[in-house]
């Protein structure tokens, strides 16, 4: 539950600043489907500003802003607790469903960070839209270590404006406790992204 | 590069052709009946209940060539190809493809009458990464190879 | 009704081989529709190929065949012109056929 | 006895036989297609979809014989290799999809709505009468040169409007096609991404579709691909032949050009 009410948060108050055309366009070009409505159309300040190919030319004030408010909205967990349980957060990265009109609304989000990211070295299936992330836990779990991560996780335009990561927390994809069990996922020497290399 | 002759006729004409060779399809018993479905063993569950209906465990032999691709790009649609040596292993008269983690795991049979080669090439849904075998049969006796085939979650995941 | 099976018969240097595709669901029975109904299985069980009236390749078919299944074969004895014919039957007691001359 | 046949069957075989693949395919799959070799199921849906387009059908049980793809009324070898385009009776940019809905309801009399219920295979489906027409007019096309016109203004500004939607981020994952589709060499778990922002991405893909999916055993169109990414990228339903549908394609389209067309392809 807690996740919906902060999506529906995140898209109302997200001002809704149209690249006017596409908006209208799509506006007309698509219909509800299910539980996903063309409410979904309407872009944020952050969206209407990254809608641009990753080679443009960044419009730095402005992207300081953007980055400034990205890094505001990070919560800290609870009693800076980062970590929760690797064996579940294993499970989010794997799960590549949620949010989709062809997904059972009540069912958790999935993370799908195998989409775009290797994990367990073992692991065949991963993408590489984002870089290798097998043996994270080496970083070691510094405070400083655990708090960008976790700030990357929640919102990565704090650090990267208009990277194509989703933002998994500011978003309302995943659960403070998802996010936990994720972290857990890629710090934990237990876990098989820490295993060594095959 | 082969070409797909229908007959030569106009593709109307090669519809009527097809659909009297339906009446023919009815061949005399005698060639259709010759020999019969070998339903138990496409009831088993098991890899263990598999070798047993057919008779027993095969022994490994080389002169199996089998091939299947090490990663298949999706487990509905996995090509197998079965191609015995026929000096190494000779009289072979039946073929199976069995795949191990399937519900049920003999996905086909073929008989190879003399005038055959110990051929036979299809393309099986494989339901997970497992062993698939291919098992030739010579009077009787089982030989085998085996393959591991891995099946990956395919597209985005979605 | 388009037609159901495409065959090819080529002579290869001491056989022939012959490739077909048939047109079929082959329906496991595990399958649901988009109402959430099982659809019932429905596969191709036996296939016959026939060259010059004798049968040259007997097969047995589980629901684990791929949909719209392919079909490999050699077998000895073939000339450029010789039919070589394929018959495929169902669970359902649907059938099928089709025949191609040798390349 | 149709006319397109005998160029049709050449089609066929030229277009079946020229194996194509993403070229980005980083070869964790080159064993897997050798051994599928090229014996596509789409010679079935190619033959339905030839049957359909001569059967009269709709309320005025017609054929769409006389449906003008861009050639003249009729003629459709070669059509789809210059879609989309604009058509001044319909006074838009129409890519296959729309074109055939335009048919379908002023030729045959049907009702739109009833057109695009019925477009697309739902679950368990083998196959619905678009795909099978829009299997055969793409072979008909099969190893010509992809020239879509952009010699109307409206059609150049389908292109335009075509790449700023193609950068569009919106939805909760922030998702836009360039998320995925505009870096060359790069996947999603094991599934090659083309990089349809350069020509050799955009023409290795727009030239393979329509395609048949082994995953799904029925052949699929452009517009039903352009419909599930945008499900995959949590975006509202989009509708076929839509300008937002038509306009990604044309931008596809343009820059593939030059390419040859190779569909149906045969794929995942």
């Amino acid at each position: 539950m807690q996740t919906i009410i902060r999506i529906c948060a995140f898209i109302i108050f997200s001002s809704a600043l149209h690249a006017d055309e596409p908006y209208n366009v799509l506006l007309n070009s698509m219909v509800d489907k299910n539980f996903v409505t063309v409410e979904r159309l309407k872009q944020d300040e952050l969206q209407a500003f990254c809608s641009q190919p990753r080679s443009a030319t960044v419009d730095e004030p402005r992207a300081a802003e953007l980055r400034e408010a990205a890094l505001k909205g990070v919560p800290t967990p609870a009693g800076e607790n980062y970590l929760g349980d690797w064996q579940r957060g294993e499970k989010v990265a794997i799960n590549g469903r949620g949010l989709q009109y062809s997904d059972d609304p009540d069912q958790a989000n999935g993370g799908n960070c195998y989409a775009c990211h290797q994990l367990d070295p073992t692991e065949l299936a991963y993408g590489t839209l984002g870089p290798s992330l097998s043996g994270y836990g080496a970083r070691g779990q510094n405070p400083a270590m655990l708090e960008y991560t976790w700030t990357k996780l929640w919102n990565t335009h704090a650090y990267n404006v208009c990277s194509h990561m989703p933002r998994f927390g500011a978003a309302g994809i995943l659960t403070t406790q998802q996010l936990q069990d994720v972290m857990a996922f890629l710090f934990d020497p237990e876990s098989p992204v820490n295993r060594p290399q095959p | 590069m082969g070409n797909w002759d229908p007959l030569g006729l106009t593709r109307r004409g090669f519809i009527k052709a097809s659909s009297t060779l339906w009446v023919a399809a009815t061949l005399p018993q005698k060639i259709w009946a010759a020999t019969l479905r070998p339903a138990a063993a496409f009831q088993t569950t098991t890899l263990e209940a598999t070798f047993e209906a057919l008779g027993s465990v095969p022994k490994f032999s080389d002169a199996i060539l089998f091939s299947t691709p090490d990663i298949a790009e999706n487990g509905a649609v996995v090509p197998v190809k079965i191609e015995v040596d026929a000096a190494a292993l000779p009289g072979v008269s039946k073929l199976y493809v069995i795949v191990e983690k399937n519900p049920n795991p003999v996905a086909a049979v073929f008989e190879v009458p003399p005038s055959a080669q110990p051929y036979a090439e299809t393309r099986v849904k494989v339901a997970q990464t497992g062993k698939l075998y291919a098992v030739a049969e010579v009077d009787g006796q089982l030989f085998m190879t085996e393959k591991e085939t891995k099946v990956t979650l395919g597209g985005c995941g979605g | 009704m388009a037609s159901r099976i495409r065959i090819r018969a080529q002579l290869k240097d001491d056989y022939c081989e012959v490739k077909a595709l048939m047109r079929h669901p082959m329906e496991t029975g595990l399958r649901k529709d988009q109402s959430g109904a099982a659809i019932p299985a429905n596969f191709i069980e036996d296939v016959q190929v026939v060259h010059n009236d004798a049968v040259v390749m007997q097969a047995y078919w589980g629901a684990a065949v791929s949909a719209n299944p392919f079909l490999g074969v050699r077998f000895k004895g073939g000339a450029q012109g010789d039919v070589v014919k394929i018959i495929w039957r169902d669970n359902q007691g649907d059938s099928g056929s089709g025949e191609t001359t040798i390349r | 006895m149709s006319k397109g046949f005998f160029s049709g069957l050449l089609a066929t075989l030229v277009g079946l036989w020229s194996f194509t693949a993403i070229s980005e395919t980083d070869g964790v799959f080159d064993e897997y297609r050798e051994l599928m070799g090229d014996d596509n199921p789409a010679i079935f849906v190619i033959y339905d979809g030839e049957e359909i387009w001569f059967t009269p059908a709709g309320p005025k049980s017609v054929s769409l014989a006389q449906c003008d793809l861009g050639l003249g009324p009729g003629v459709v070898e070669g059509a789809y290799a210059q879609l989309p385009r604009y058509f001044s009776d319909a006074q838009r940019v129409q890519d296959i999809e729309a074109r055939l809905e335009y048919c379908m309801t002023h030729l045959q009399g049907r009702s739109p709505d009833k057109v695009r219920a019925n477009a697309y295979s739902q679950r368990g489906e083998l196959g619905t009468e678009l795909e099978a027409l829009v299997a055969w007019i793409a072979d008909q096309s099969s190893g010509l040169t992809i020239a879509p016109a952009q010699a109307h203004a409206k059609e150049r500004s389908a292109y335009t409007l075509g790449e700023s939607l193609f950068y569009y981020r919106a939805g909760p994952h922030d998702f836009s096609c360039a998320t995925c589709h505009e870096q060359t060499g790069r996947r999603i778990r094991l599934q090659a991404l083309p990089n349809l922002t350069t020509h050799q991405g955009a023409a290795a893909a727009y030239s393979t579709w329509p395609a048949y999916r082994v995953s799904q055993g029925i052949v699929r169109t452009m517009g039903w691909r352009m419909r599930d990414c945008m499900r995959q990228q949590r975006m509202p339903e989009l509708i076929m032949g839509s300008e937002a549908s038509v306009a990604l394609q044309t931008y596809l389209s343009v820059n593939g050009a030059g390419g040859s067309m190779a569909a149906p392809g045969l794929k995942r």
